[in-house]
């Protein structure tokens, strides 16, 4: 592989010279449902088992079985493990995408290529292995197992090639079955015959090589819709209503299985909650609606056409000031659009929610320890700013496979806000549903069934004074929509603050990004330092609105690169409404065509700017 | 789904109930509807059906959509929380209410366009899946909060204030409703206080979803003729398939049926719904198939068949399916909602 | 009344000294439902057939019988019949209200008093007219008709008071009842009465009179829903679906009695349109977007909570690129909010509406006229565009009474868009479903039935290329979401362009704004002009994505004052998000609490600003 | 609703149907399914049923919503304008097309996910209003496109791959089409390649709405034992309601069959469905209540009655009641769609 291959993505790929250790992109191309899935995660682990971070991105079709799918590997010793889009690996299975996937290689790539597609290579500057996987598979096991073994075996392959232990290799194995014992048995028999096969007909190379290391000590590999399913059971939530849409479906079922796990009552075996899959996402939400009105701590979990069809009673939540939370899961939008496939596009679209004025809070997980703890965190608040809040997932993050620091059990406790008691009313505390007591936009709640006979309001979606009653009067309606901005801004300060590092003694260039983007943005600041002298500052978004940090952090650079995987610049937009004397400092750096952005879209718009900039000079 | 707890001796028009609250603890805010409307007469049942049974209002959710009908839930059980939603959701959003708190009593108000227009699907799936509620829709076979169009309630064959004919198939909520497998489905008329009184402290009885037809003219735009829900219409248009009563769980007095002339429905809390014959005959509220005939045939004559349509005991209800604790999950305290650490560190030793 | 007075409008009310032609303010307090809306109407057009500027709001609640109704009459010979919001003449019928609308008043107002009311009467400031209506109408009817009839003898009050002209009054009666030659006759005789009752008991006033005038000559008074549901007929709408909501019904409901007189077929009598009233928003949406889709010009109208259950559709009708239309009469959200108060709440949702990236065409009409005019603009540029185009009206256009130039017939034809046919097909025209053929982002359909076997294409809301067959590619995907951009700049030109007024050698102060509130943005820079020698500019912008002229207004004023009718400045933010380089450059006038806005609004905002650059001078 | 035009002879297995078109003119792009999905031989027998027929592919046009069922309208008639919609609204997007262009003839595919579910409320009301187009739900008891959750068709006690069972009342669209006025209803089976083309052809004759409710077993997801919506549970619990045929309008033939064994339909373009005695007994699909109380018995006895369930001629299709002309509304000429200058004229006089 020649050094100028390796500046096409300027620096993103290694240069090789020697051999280069633990960094590394393998990508298996295969049909969906053929079960190459079990083979891509067993050798992903194996790649962990061996201390290397590494992460696994599922690139599938919008499809049950048959069309296809792509998994890419990257293993890397530094850490940098987002998208890097030019495989030195490529194990090509599938004949449909055989030839495309060939030609797309960088020249001097690897291509352990299935024999049967050999007919498909029509180039000759790849290194190529050519393996009779149908022939040795045939040897292995009859009838139709020999479908789903057959993945196996290109795992033999390229542990050969990579040396990849083989010890983690089996311990993988072990995991992945679980207790199948006989499957995990029959893949070890057929990874260790390719390897075998390969050790005798495919010559080691030099250039890629994967060493053990430790840098995975306590750490754990998880998809992002799991760690939200465990921060939904321990956060407290109480009522989960759902309907089934990709990629956020697997949120509710991880959710139904670690509910039922751990969150019956011991002495009874009783559910302490309730899920229910709705017949659509307009009743999702409205059970969430119903059931956070009544005091329970409810959400939902969703993608773009749910958030839709949820806008009426979103704006509902907001106004009537009713807790509600959703999960949004991103993917591809407009429309159904590609349903497998990543972005950030429905940020502008959840904060303005649902027609008239109204904004919502959304929280904006940058990893999956991020999907875990802000589950928990908007259901806290949810409660606290009587409000809807969502959780901005996406489908890289909910979807693909993470290595992450095991997280912690959750330390903030749960948090209810400010609810009113029979007792308080007892004590004689006043209570006025929509009066502005603390000074702080928020406002006191009695629960439904809350045995005292002041504690009842009338919640309604139409204008209301503060005591809750009917109001067309223009004043009432006014004072409580501002009323409403004022809670708004009390949100600013009670989300998660975002992020920010500097660089050592900082820089007047100031990165923004949020959500899954921040590996691929690090990643693009430490290549700029390195290679090319360019220090960026970072502040990594976590909520809206935004906090004070961010006036700051933006007053404070010369010019702001705002990244986002979305074509509209969405946040750019609403930073810019928000604080129109920021607005010509941001510059978009914007990724949307569905694949999860890389550290290359950064630096290739960082280091044209700066070219333009010196040219200019 | 009742809340009622100690007994207490039942007396004609008593000042106070059984849990000692005079009648004024079950009324609502003044009515805003326009004068006559037949809306405002279920509330006067409404409220003295609970006053009559003894219903704890602390422990009353009032849920309502969007229509002159879904406002009524302003009108009655001041002392109860109230939420008038949007237009057509108050199913679902009755839903999350019941899988909140099991020991609310739930009662809807939904009208005709709310429930059978824009609400139809998910009211469907409520009935399906055996919602702990009360769902009082208050037909009035028009939209009467935007001026009077037709709803999906409306007769093949009725005439709008206007002229306009309406050309299509009636949707008839009870039938629907029974197919879906609800189990306690009653019809009534806004005038009929006695039968209506009946069919709801039934309804506060059934454990499961109780969806109740209340035909309900609406004196602004659908009281002509020409109208099938007109008062004049209605009042010629209906019969009682029964004598109904309803003598509740704690009532002292021998209930004093006569053997083969009344029918009595035992409910899961020991109350009972007795059905006088009228005329001689007996309509059978247990046969799905009775019922089902019955209202297609009223279909056919434009007719009203009052009553207590439908009735089957023994289905499980949500929050029973669900096997959820007994205590409301609204309240349950922190600890029990959050696994231990050990617990937790037992999961991320699964990723691993 | 006092000058004092009249400043604390600053300008507003006219400074009385010596007598006010033709420039009065007359409020209505009744309850709705009881008939007194004939009576307001019969006033407001007995002052048009004078000749005089007029206006009439309504301010109506949300119930059918038995709330307080204020009816809001402005004349002015000027033409400045934006709303004001201090009554010269308070008309109190309704005892629920009286004693808060009298309070209200500005000293030395009149006050028509019903008898019966005045126990509410509190003041001494006022001049007062006490009326016995009901021993009045007692004397003319029996029975129920008194409470309609009772309405028309404030008219007989005012009358005198104001100077009103008998026939006016008595044409406007006959125009009011129509072919009820008896409700006329009853009511002109119970208006005489009370004229001769008033002539004989209450002194007449020098202060306000009211003199016939040749102002509205070739003019008309119609709501603005009628107007558009004249340009849905004249408009060759094909298919309406819809479902009730107020303030919008009322255009389907005009449109329904127009088609079923015009749009039949002579020889046949069969209608050359389908009117569907739908069982939701969901489904009204769908069915225009299925006819959008077949061929139809298809069109509904609604109001925000069927924006918001609308926006799934939205998104298929933007990404599939299906022509449809939507009509939104504002009213006032969130949720179900005050929905017989008006107001500019949805534009920024209707532009952004759906999840992932889209973005829609705007009409904004600032007239009854344009009321009418965008309505079949939009039938147009929804085909020629294909795509989603609102029409933003509000409630204050939509059922409010409007003074205007007689409608011309359409002067635009039926444009149908790029549609390939047969014959086209037959003649070798090459058709992609979704190539950019023309260079400006759109492309050519066919018409499901086409019949030629080349016609057929496959629609749908996920992925796809140029020829309408299914991708996932990620460069198909962003190619089309390009593609779309470039559509929607080619929609910058091709909307109506902005209006723009400049002040004589022009000014450095420019006023945008849009809708509703021109009349009152007008009288507020002619009171400007007038009494505090400030002159501005206009622009008036009249669709969504603005086109270039807006960038040049902007770009030529020091500073924009942004007048919009909602609380979070929502064009002010879309302009902000598209132009960060005008970003601080405009400042936002708000206006949100129900009422239709007023120039004092507009005039007490640049004045504050005024003094306070002259005071850091 | 059928958009024949000219006569020809019917033949065996012929090479060109009575357009002179070949079988591939009726065909589409190939299955993306998966390998044995009950789904694609609906494909088939829709493909087949519409060659026979003789419809002229240009005049289709081709509706769904989203799922796998959903994208079969892919997988037929390559030459008719499809439209994948959104989930659950493939109903009104169709009245829309229906009005749009009264000459189309319009095929729909649904799920049981995207009809019974997120779709039932718009379904009915297009049913209700009796929207000419052919409904076909591929009904597996499950969403298959999201990977095998249960769906309201699914039967009380069924049990999902995973182990949980249905607690809920099934949704049958067949009885709730029926309940809301349908005039051509059907159920049959994925695999009953005979009975499923005889009821398209009935579908495709008939002026109003059909709906046919097809059993296709999802091989991924919904397969296993405990499923009652698997290949080898459907197989053993189905039965025929009666031996099904159609005979189109241009039919030449003699009908040739026994009177006394066999029911004949006629339908409005002059086509016969006839219906032969099974082992003798005869089942009458024109009496309401014998086809709703053979459903609810079906649901109890979790079985599958298949053939023509009930059929009513003489029901109003929308575009009728709608008075429309003839014509495609889509391609009127401008001059039909606007009205004069001096009506114009006119009506500004009424403003003055
Ligand atoms: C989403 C939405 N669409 C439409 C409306 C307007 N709307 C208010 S009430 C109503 C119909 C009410 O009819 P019904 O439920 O029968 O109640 P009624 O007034 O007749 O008692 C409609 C269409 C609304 N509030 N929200
Ligand atoms: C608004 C919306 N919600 C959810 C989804 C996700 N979704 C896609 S297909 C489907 C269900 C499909 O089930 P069914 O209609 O039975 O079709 P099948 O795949 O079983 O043939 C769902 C829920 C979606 N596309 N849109
Ligand atoms: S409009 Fe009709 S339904 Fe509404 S309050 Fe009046 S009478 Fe009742
Ligand atoms: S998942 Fe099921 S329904 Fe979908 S294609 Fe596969 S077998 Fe058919
Ligand atoms: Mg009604
Ligand atoms: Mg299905």
């Amino acid at each position: 592989m020649s050094a100028t291959a390796a500046k096409t993505d300027a620096g993103l790929s290694p240069v090789v010279d020697g051999t280069v250790i633990n960094d590394v992109v393998v990508e298996v191309a295969t049909a969906n449902g053929t079960g190459s899935q079990s083979a891509n995660l067993i050798l992903m682990r194996a790649i962990f088992y061996m201390g290397i971070p590494v992460s696994g991105k599922n690139l599938f079709p919008s499809n049950i079985q048959g069309l296809p799918t792509w998994f890419n590997i990257r293993a890397n010793g530094e850490g940098w493990v987002a998208r890097r889009p030019h495989p030195d690996f490529l194990i090509a299975m599938n004949p449909e995408t055989a030839e495309a996937d060939i030609n797309a290689l960088q020249p001097g790539a690897f291509l352990i290529l299935r024999d049967s597609l050999k007919g498909f290579l029509k180039r000759d500057d790849l290194v190529v292995c050519e393996c009779p996987f149908d022939k040795i598979v045939a040897g292995i096991v009859k009838g139709l197992l020999r479908k789903k073994v057959v993945n196996v075996l290109y795992v033999g392959v390229i542990a050969h090639l990579l040396g990849i232990d083989v010890e983690a290799i089996e311990k993988s194995i072990d995991w992945q079955f679980g207790t199948k014992k006989k499957a995990a048995d029959l893949n070890k028999t057929a990874f260790r015959e390719s390897l075998e096969w390969a050790r005798e007909n495919i010559p080691s190379q030099e250039k890629f090589q994967l060493q053990k290391s430790d840098a995975n000590e306590g750490k754990i590999v998880i998809e992002g819709n799991e760690a939200s399913a465990i921060g939904v059971v321990f956060g407290g939530a109480t009522v989960l209503a759902w309907y089934p849409i990709t990629p956020s479906s697997s949120v509710c079922e991880y959710a139904i299985d670690y509910f039922d796990k751990y969150r019956r009552d011991p002495a009874t075996d009783k559910a302490t909650y309730a899920v229910v899959q709705a017949e659509d996402e307009l009743a999702s939400m409205a059970m969430v609606v119903g059931a956070g009105w009544a005091g329970a701590r409810a959400l939902t979990a969703t993608a773009g056409p749910g958030i839709s069809l949820m806008s009426e009673l979103a704006g509902l939540s907001y106004f009537a000031e009713i807790p509600t939370v959703i999960i949004d899961v991103q993917r591809m939008g407009p429309s159904t659009g590609l349903p497998t496939r990543t972005c950030q596009g429905d940020i502008l679209k959840a904060y303005y929610l649902s027609h008239g004025d109204c904004k919502h809070v959304l929280l904006l997980p940058g990893s999956v320890e991020e999907n875990y703890e802000f589950t928990m965190e908007a259901l806290n608040l949810a409660e606290q700013l009587q409000t809807l809040v969502f959780v901005m997932s996406d489908l890289d993050l909910g979807m693909n496979y993470w290595v992450t620091d095991a997280f912690k059990p959750p330390t903030k406790s749960i948090t209810r806000g400010k609810i009113v008691t029979a007792e308080d009313l007892e004590n004689g505390v006043e209570f006025a549903r929509y009066r502005d007591v603390d000074g702080d936009g928020v406002c006191h709640r009695t629960l439904p069934g809350t045995p005292h006979r002041d504690a009842a309001y009338f919640t309604r979606g139409t204008g209301h004074t503060d005591t809750a009653t009917y109001s067309e009067k223009p004043e009432d309606w006014k004072n409580n929509m501002d009323r409403l901005v004022h809670k708004f801004e009390t949100a600013r300060s009670a989300v998660p603050a975002a992020k920010i590092e500097t660089a050592e003694g900082g820089s007047e260039i100031g990165i923004i990004a949020y959500g899954s983007s921040d590996l691929a943005v690090r990643e693009a600041r430490h290549i700029l330092a390195r290679d090319h002298d360019l220090s960026t500052d970072y502040l990594r978004l976590r909520a809206l609105p935004f906090g004070a940090e961010v006036d700051q952090f933006i007053r404070s650079h010369r010019v702001i690169y705002l990244v986002e995987q979305n074509r509209d610049a969405q946040v750019a937009g609403i930073i810019r409404a928000e604080r129109p004397e920021f607005a010509t400092k941001i510059k978009s750096v914007l990724h949307y065509d569905g694949m999860p952005i890389d550290a290359g879209v950064i630096l290739a718009r960082l280091l044209k700017d700066g070219s333009r900039e010196n040219g200019s000079q | 789904m009742t809340t009622a707890t100690e007994p207490a001796p039942p007396a004609k028009e008593p000042k106070v109930n059984r849990l000692n609250l005079e009648k004024s603890a079950y009324k609502g805010l003044a009515s805003t509807l326009c004068k006559g409307c037949g809306h405002d007469s279920i509330t006067r049942a409404i409220i003295d059906s609970l006053f009559d049974y003894g219903v704890d209002p602390m422990k009353v959710a009032k849920l309502s959509g969007i229509g002159c009908s879904s406002k009524t839930s302003a009108y009655f059980l001041g002392q109860s929380h109230g939420f008038n939603s949007v237009h057509g959701r108050m199913a679902p959003i009755a839903t999350g209410v019941a899988l909140a708190n099991r020991e609310l009593l739930n009662i809807g108000v939904s009208g005709d366009g709310d429930t059978a227009s824009i609400g139809l699907g998910n009211f469907l799936h409520m009935v399906r899946r055996n919602v702990p509620m009360i769902y009082l829709i208050e037909n009035n076979g028009c939209y009467g909060l935007t001026k009077g169009q037709f709803s999906a309630t409306a007769d093949r064959g009725a005439v709008l204030r206007k002229g306009q004919t309406n050309e299509l198939h009636v949707i008839d909520c009870c039938a629907l409703a029974i197919e879906l497998g609800c189990g306690y489905v009653g019809r009534s008329y806004s005038g009929d206080f006695k039968q209506l009184q009946a069919l709801i402290k039934g309804a506060v009885a059934h454990p499961g979803t109780a969806v109740i037809d209340v035909i309900s003219p609406c004196i602004t735009f659908n009281d002509h003729d020409g109208s099938t829900k007109s008062f004049k219409y209605v009042k010629e248009h209906k019969g009682f398939l029964h004598d109904i009563d309803f003598r509740p769980f704690f009532g002292t007095e021998e209930v004093d049926y006569s053997p083969g002339e009344t029918r009595v429905i035992e409910m899961a809390d020991g109350s009972k719904i007795t059905l006088g014959k009228i005329n001689g005959s007996e309509y059978d509220p247990t046969d799905r198939f009775e019922a089902l005939k019955l209202l297609d045939r009223a279909i056919d004559e434009k007719f009203y068949y009052t009553g207590l349509i439908y009735e089957e005991a023994g289905i499980k209800p949500l929050d029973e399916q669900l096997e959820m604790t007994p205590e409301p999950l609204a309240t349950l305290p922190a600890e029990r909602l959050r696994p231990t650490d050990e617990c937790f560190n037992k999961i991320m030793d699964m990723f691993r």
